[in-house]
């Protein structure tokens, strides 16, 4: 018998035992194989025929070896093993974990649309571009916006995306004295971390931007930093702390004022659905992100969409090929086409799809009313959640917030030695998934908490009590010791970080 | 509507209550009335979970997906491929598919492990060491591969083979606008292959020698790329060498890894994930250990718990944006995981001898398709080398007119090949792709449709 | 608020917390709900103007008022609270808990499957008549039989429709002197309970026949029972022992001579797939568990189906209406007939369709090879870990077995006091599903094991470590009662069935 | 083949030496010799996963199902309803397909909690106190119930109304075979009710006084019954009252229990399940807490664990055929699980405003296709008492003809009725079902169809 591992042997936590779930490798033994391959009748040529020497890997690659069996138990426990939407809150602030409704799956699974090759002539995607020019139009209509593209699959990739539109609207409105391009970015030092880094893959340079006392944007900081080398500034309204900028559209007249564009990070945008829109802020560009505000599932880590909606004045720039209405009679058909100055391609084919798809169903069940539903039980949920809380965590920002607020875990920790992380740990223990811990960077200790509009009061109640009993507990040693141990009843205990960076393991090959 | 809202009138007037607020629109009191949308938002009403659905159906069935009634032959970077029913049945469980990215280890070591996995299956396919969790497609992994080589070389010349995917270099070029890298195609030969200068960089045509060469293995026309060629001229320069490797390929192919090349990229599209209009996609990024700090996007690492049982975490955080900010490898925080999982799962299915068998065949029907239909009048072979899954065709006719006719047979006949690959007023140029899924009797009947097509 | 539960709290074992998992109702707000309907655009009629009001519930049915949300979260906890066998091992003697191939899955929600009315018009179920007669071919391939009902849509359903066609076939052949119709049904002691609940549902008496020292019927036993009272015996071969009956042919013959039928229990076919077949062995009438042997998954406790193959001169007797080819010419389609002397329809349309689905594209995948192969390793599996365990627990029969296997804990129970159920429990510890215990009857404290063909050597390794892991460590004090006290790592621990029997609480609202 | 034994050729070498055999043939030692099967199964070779699903897709393709090509008008007990994607998405998570029946209750809780949710949801329904875990399907669940009543009153006489669907009373009569019930059948009146013979037993007309008294709400065509006359006339001779009720029908309709019948059975199948061509469906079965004793099937029970802690499992098993054996209440062991789940979630997910929502809409929807039917010319109502989804028409052409020629236009007009409700050669008689899932458009089209049909 070869050494390998129990494929059929359930012992790894959680439901019986506290073992490790071995990986597939482990669970391989030679010569096992789950594939079957179907008939085709085509000549079976060897690989030496068909390959030249030169080409022809000597060894097959090693991949693993395992009964379809073996696989599935694996896979499945280690599901078992994974928190999840579906098991339970998830209140990650600035992520808009919220119920990803089922009713959308099933979209994703159409074969009519699961089965379509990218490359198929326009006469087979008329169903495909409409659904991409229906999006686009409800997007436009959300945003404030003119025109969007679909392509970008991520928001940093559609955040990159604005800031080559941003880059190709200042080669095409050079300075009138024929001055030097424009080299700035303004963020405000709440910003998400992809925003820099987009800001340098642009070709530009971050100018960060001080929050005020309000939690803010520090208008007079901001003046401050404007002149004719600013190329942009990036803002998320409600803003990373949850907080609505009120002076927004006096900053945006500001930067348009010295020839600045100004760009909309829509990860926040499910606080403001139906209240008020990007477009009439000010903003020029505006990047949606599909997996938080329209329910695209997360998927561990992704796939999501991120979308950029322009101005009309933007629109020519847009990547391409762009889904279109041939003309306006309802029988014209959709194609194809290429802005004028376009920026070119930012995905290899058209976009996430699949997940545009998704987020469309998800944009026609809740319609236009629902949409604005979404936001008021959104905001009323963390307004809730706040108010419950604000005699136990710090609120560095206590007014009412919008779709999440930060508390910060400061105070307890001078008081008891316990983190934010440790709040965080201790949470899981409670059935709970952890808040955000340390961001915004401008809050020390900070817990940001975005219940989303899809937990109950009841739930938002159980979350309550548990971050409540967490503080309290941490008042004795005892309780201070736990959190520090926390969390205990979960798969693994604390994990090693340190140790994962210290010693470089990152194949089961590597070990 | 608001189906998935789940308050009740009467919670919300109490949650009201208890924060001392009378009404909804008092939440948005920060919102300055100029900005107040008057009346809502101009969507439609929101519709029921069967009117959603009969609506997708009726957009579905507006389009032609591939399948019995249009077999597919098309490629050019989507592969119709058997995917086994255990990818649905596993990568789809909600627990994958609804969690975040994994930021709380402890209750996240499925999706850490599946990745771990993951990594791993990439290293071994590509014969590298490091592989991240991935990237969004194979055109934004080959997009990162070079900001990577230009970062680690410090030269922006970025030399790209026209046998890389079109909508790659397309992408490359766009992103070029904002990293600054200078692009420059290398034209293939009559072989297929790419037809690297003499002498890159230094030599006497001005040129400053790149930062990095970039091809395709099997290349864009279908046809296997000198690798080791590539990597003796770049070596020769001190540039790097990323390789854009097929997966299902990687079956039969000597691994990139063994030419000692930087970085190798792909779409991982193949294994565990339908034609999904082209997204999502799966990009696969796999380099050498000593670039492991240049990586982008999340990485995931072996470690223990406080118990000393073994545990799964992202690991090397700080090359991050959400640490690393302006200075981050990579603006990458939203990946592909899901995808990876599925991809992960359908490998693993297919084990170490159904991998070979699955490119095997693929090769077969390829060669047995290109065989046949090269013994029609009229149709030539666009380049010489050899192929895999797919291969280039000269027809007596536009391919677009050849795919539009071939559609009405019931064959999805290609992809046509842009002007770059040799415009000719009077033939056309079709990209033809045969995967394990083609049967003789539908290579056949092809055959025998494109025969009277061009006529 | 209400005193609801928290829908989004996952504290309910396993995951995190040991809390219960609250039920739907408590998960139930006055007012919520996750449903919606088409717009259909029909006259909107209130209930008074449709319904005559002595018709007309007063209240409406009180159900569950939930989110989505919350049901979801419900229904996804509630399954990190049950094993199964895509988990790990599920070695249920007598319940041969095979892995079920995902693409049985795949099959049975294909729409031009499963949206077909059951009452369609022959010419919109061609291929659903095509699918059911090859079905039926196959089966009476595999157990040699003419022709099969497939309607019975379990094992005991199917028992009961053969006890039926016993019943049909002895009124049409009365005895020839004109006397009184035949009583009884003889039964081995090592039957499954249902053999002689269907005796009694057919209307016959049981006459129970004992086991020999071998394990197998007492041959001399049954002849001495046999006599024209009797209408026909039950026999699973191999029987629930796991032991092949050696003297079958012999036994069917004695049975015969008295006038007879001899009806196959096939639980246990798996054993003896391409191996032998019963109708060869000299049974008349022969039911197989497609939700046994051919991969039909169990769903917690059903589905699963039943058909019963006959011999050609029961044939006449089965229940219709009847899959057939209409003639012979390839092209002649399939139609419905009702057999000549039909018993009647068993089930209210034409069975478990679906299942007869998954079933039917398990035997595709397998084909005749692959169902021998699955012979070959369910016995090999099976005797490789009786093996293991000769020299740890009691083996009454210890010989070369079919499937399965039956252990007996009587030793264990004698020197330390831990029983077949605590050997049970402990093995949920381990990891491992328990095997069937207290059955069959004749074998005291029984653990009956069927490890089935698809788990591998590795598992079968470890669930013998496991098991003499549980054994070793009952000899001391500290260990039995750890047995007694198992099971501790599973969401909750020994349950109490005395009190639930004693103090039944049914439904939520009996509490 | 063999893709799902996991053993290589050589790991069953190694296993049967190590049990000191030579050969997988010796392990069939036992087996006489003649039985043996010299030449294997004269079957099929075995087929690639893809090449099964192409049969099944070319099987399936075979067949109407209902939907955008055939719209579905038919019930008679098979309707066609939308189903709410959480229920595959739950109902159908492995852990619940691929488990057995609870027997470890320890790691049963999913299944057990599940199904003591269904009972409840069964009880609140039906108006009963107890409801069983399952049986296999409405026709199954009245044998039982037909079965438990016999017992308890110790009569086997059993008045069956015709008005109880005729397959269900044709499986009765089967199974009559074998418990020597004596079933008669009692006619419809031309108000489309049960007419019960006006003195039940110990009349002057010979009969003996029946034990149980069964018919469906609503009946077979469509019509209410009057449960509390059914319940008086048995009640004035002790007999029991079961009553097959269509349980989207008690979202609208007085539960039984408010009667006082004594076992409600159904067919579960309008929740979670699909049209399924007649199975897997669900039989509904409920009764009074005095005749929990007898309940066939299994019961799922709230108990503790040792800690105190809240926990299901099956209860009361002395009933059951494993203990009881021939003196079980029933045989059944194997039920209907899965198919239980389908229908809490479907049932959970419409919720008590939901469920009397569905209801009424089926009720218009039958209401307005029956008044916009009535209105064509030669078309009449078979029987006249007040409906709920589905009622009976007279046509002037044969109900077969009307079917074949109506699937022409698209439709699947209903259910043809057999000559046991008024055989008359010159028309053609009807079953036509609405569901809430049916269309002001569906319908009006339905009926020009109907009107072109008929001429
Ligand atoms: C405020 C903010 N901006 C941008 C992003 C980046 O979006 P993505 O992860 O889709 O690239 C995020 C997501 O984490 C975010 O929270
Ligand atoms: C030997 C035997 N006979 C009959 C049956 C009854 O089959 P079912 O549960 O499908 O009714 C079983 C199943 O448990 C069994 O093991």
């Amino acid at each position: 018998m070869t050494g390998a591992a129990p494929g059929g042997r359930a012992s790894s936590a959680p439901l019986m035992g506290r073992d490790d779930e071995p990986t597939v490798f482990e669970l391989s033994v030679p010569g096992r194989s789950a594939a079957s391959f179907r008939r085709t009748d085509v000549p079976e040529w060897t690989a030496d025929e068909l390959v030249p020497a030169e080409h022809l890997r000597i060894d097959p690659a090693p991949i693993a070896e395992v009964s379809e069996r073996d696989l599935v138990a694996h896979f499945t426990r280690l599901t078992h093993r994974q928190y999840s939407v579906d098991l339970g809150a998830y209140p990650l602030g600035s992520c808009t974990m919220k119920y990803n409704p089922k009713l959308c799956d099933a979209t994703a699974f159409r074969p009519g649309l699961a089965n379509v090759h990218p490359a198929a002539p326009v006469a087979h995607i008329q169903g495909w571009l409409e659904l991409l020019v229906d999006l686009e139009r409800d997007l436009c209509q959300i945003t404030g916006m003119a025109a969007a593209t679909l392509q970008p699959p991520a928001g940093a990739a559609g955040e990159l995306t604005g800031l080559l539109l941003v880059r190709a609207w200042h080669r095409d409105h050079p300075p009138a004295d024929g001055g030097r391009p424009r080299t700035r970015v303004l963020i405000p030092d709440s910003a998400h971390g992809t925003n820099p880094a987009s800001v340098s893959l642009g070709g530009y340079h971050v100018t960060q931007v001080p929050s005020d006392a309000r939690g803010l944007v520090d208008v007079a900081a901001l003046r401050e930093r404007l002149d004719d080398d600013v190329a942009a500034i990036m803002l998320t309204n409600p803003n990373t702390l949850g907080l609505f900028e009120e002076d927004i559209v006096e900053m945006a007249a500001a930067v348009h004022e010295v020839g600045g564009l100004v760009y909309y990070d829509g990860a926040n945008l499910n606080a403001i659905l139906g209240v008020t829109r990007p477009g009439d802020m000010g903003f020029d560009i505006v990047h949606s992100n599909l997996h938080k505000t329209f329910a695209v599932p997360h998927g561990g880590g992704g796939p999501g969409a991120g979308p950029v909606a322009v101005t009309a004045a933007l629109a020519p720039y847009l990547p391409g090929p762009r889904p279109v209405r041939l003309g306006s009679d309802a029988d014209a058909g959709f194609g194809w086409e290429d802005p004028e100055r376009s920026i070119g391609r930012v995905h290899g084919w058209h976009g996430n799809a699949l997940a545009l798809a998704r987020a469309h169903s998800y944009m026609l069940a809740n319609g236009g009313d629902g949409l604005r539903r979404v936001a008021d039980a959104a905001v009323l949920n963390a307004n809730w959640l706040r108010h419950r809380l604000r005699d136990v965590y710090d609120l560095p920002y206590d007014r009412v917030c919008m779709h999440e607020f930060v508390a910060s875990a400061a105070g307890l920790k001078k008081r008891t030695g316990v983190k934010a992380i440790d709040v965080a740990k201790r949470l899981l223990e409670e059935g709970f998934h952890a808040p955000t811990v340390y961001f915004p960077l401008i809050v020390e200790e900070a817990l940001m908490i975005e219940p989303t509009e899809t937990e109950s009061l009841q739930t938002l109640h159980a979350l309550a009590e548990a971050l409540i009993r967490i503080a309290d507990a941490a008042a004795t040693p005892e309780g201070a010791d736990a959190a520090h141990a926390a969390p205990r009843n979960t798969p693994v205990g604390r994990v090693d970080e340190v140790r994962a960076a210290r010693h470089l393991i990152p194949t089961w090959d590597a070990r | 509507m608001g189906h998935f809202v789940p308050h009740t009138d009467a919670e919300m007037a109490e949650m009201l209550a208890s924060i001392g607020l009378s009404s909804l629109d008092q939440l948005f009191a920060a919102v300055p009335a100029a900005l107040r949308l008057a009346s809502g938002l101009d969507l439609a009403d929101g519709l029921s979970e069967p009117d959603v659905l009969d609506r997708i159906d009726h957009l579905a069935a507006r389009n032609r997906p591939a399948g019995r009634d249009l077999v597919c032959f098309a490629g050019a970077g989507a592969y119709d491929h058997d995917i086994p029913s255990v990818v649905n049945a596993l990568a789809f469980r909600s627990e994958f598919v609804t969690s975040y990215t994994p930021y709380q280890a402890e209750v996240a070591q499925g999706v850490l492990q599946a990745l771990f996995e993951y990594q791993t299956l990439v290293t071994r396919l590509t014969g590298m060491e490091v592989a991240n969790a991935s990237l969004y497609d194979g055109a934004s992994a080959c997009v990162e591969a070079v900001n990577l080589s230009v970062a680690a070389t410090g030269r922006p010349g970025v030399w790209v083979s026209r046998g890389v995917h079109p909508h790659w270099r397309e992408v490359m070029a766009t992103f070029a606008a904002g990293s600054g890298h200078e692009l420059r195609t290398v034209d293939l030969g009559a072989d297929g292959r790419t037809a690297w200068p003499a002498t890159p960089g230094g030599g006497g045509d001005g040129t400053e020698a790149p930062g990095v060469l970039v091809l395709q293995q099997p290349n864009y026309l279908g046809c296997l790329e000198d690798v080791a060629a590539a990597v003796a001229e770049a070596r020769a320069v001190g540039a790097h060498v990323v390789v854009a490797a097929d997966p299902v390929s990687l079956g039969l192919l000597k691994p990139p890894g063994d030419f000692g090349v930087d970085v190798v990229v792909g779409e991982g599209q193949p294994f565990g994930t339908p034609l999904s209009f082209g997204g999502p996609y799966l990009g696969l990024f796999a380099c050498r250990r000593e670039h492991v700090r240049r990586l982008p996007g999340r990485l995931v690492g072996e470690t223990v718990d406080v118990e000393g049982r073994r545990a799964y975490v992202t690991t090397l955080r700080t090359r991050e944006q959400d640490i690393r900010r302006e200075r981050a490898s990579s603006n990458v925080c939203t990946n592909q995981t899901l995808i990876a999982v599925a991809f992960a799962v359908h490998l693993a299915w297919l084990g170490t001898a159904g991998l070979r068998e699955l490119a095997l065949r693929c090769a077969r029907g390829t060669r047995y398709a290109r065989e046949a239909l090269l013994d029609l009048d009229g149709v030539e072979p666009l380049v010489d080398g050899p192929v895999l899954r797919e291969f280039a065709l000269r027809l007596p006719a536009p391919a677009a007119v050849v795919v539009e006719r071939m559609a009405e047979e019931g064959f999805l006949a290609g992809v046509p090949l842009g002007d770059e690959y040799g415009a000719d007023d009077t033939h056309g140029r079709l990209l033809v792709a045969v995967t394990e899924r083609r049967t003789r009797a539908q290579i056949d009947a092809y055959v025998a449709a494109l025969d009277k097509v061009i006529r």
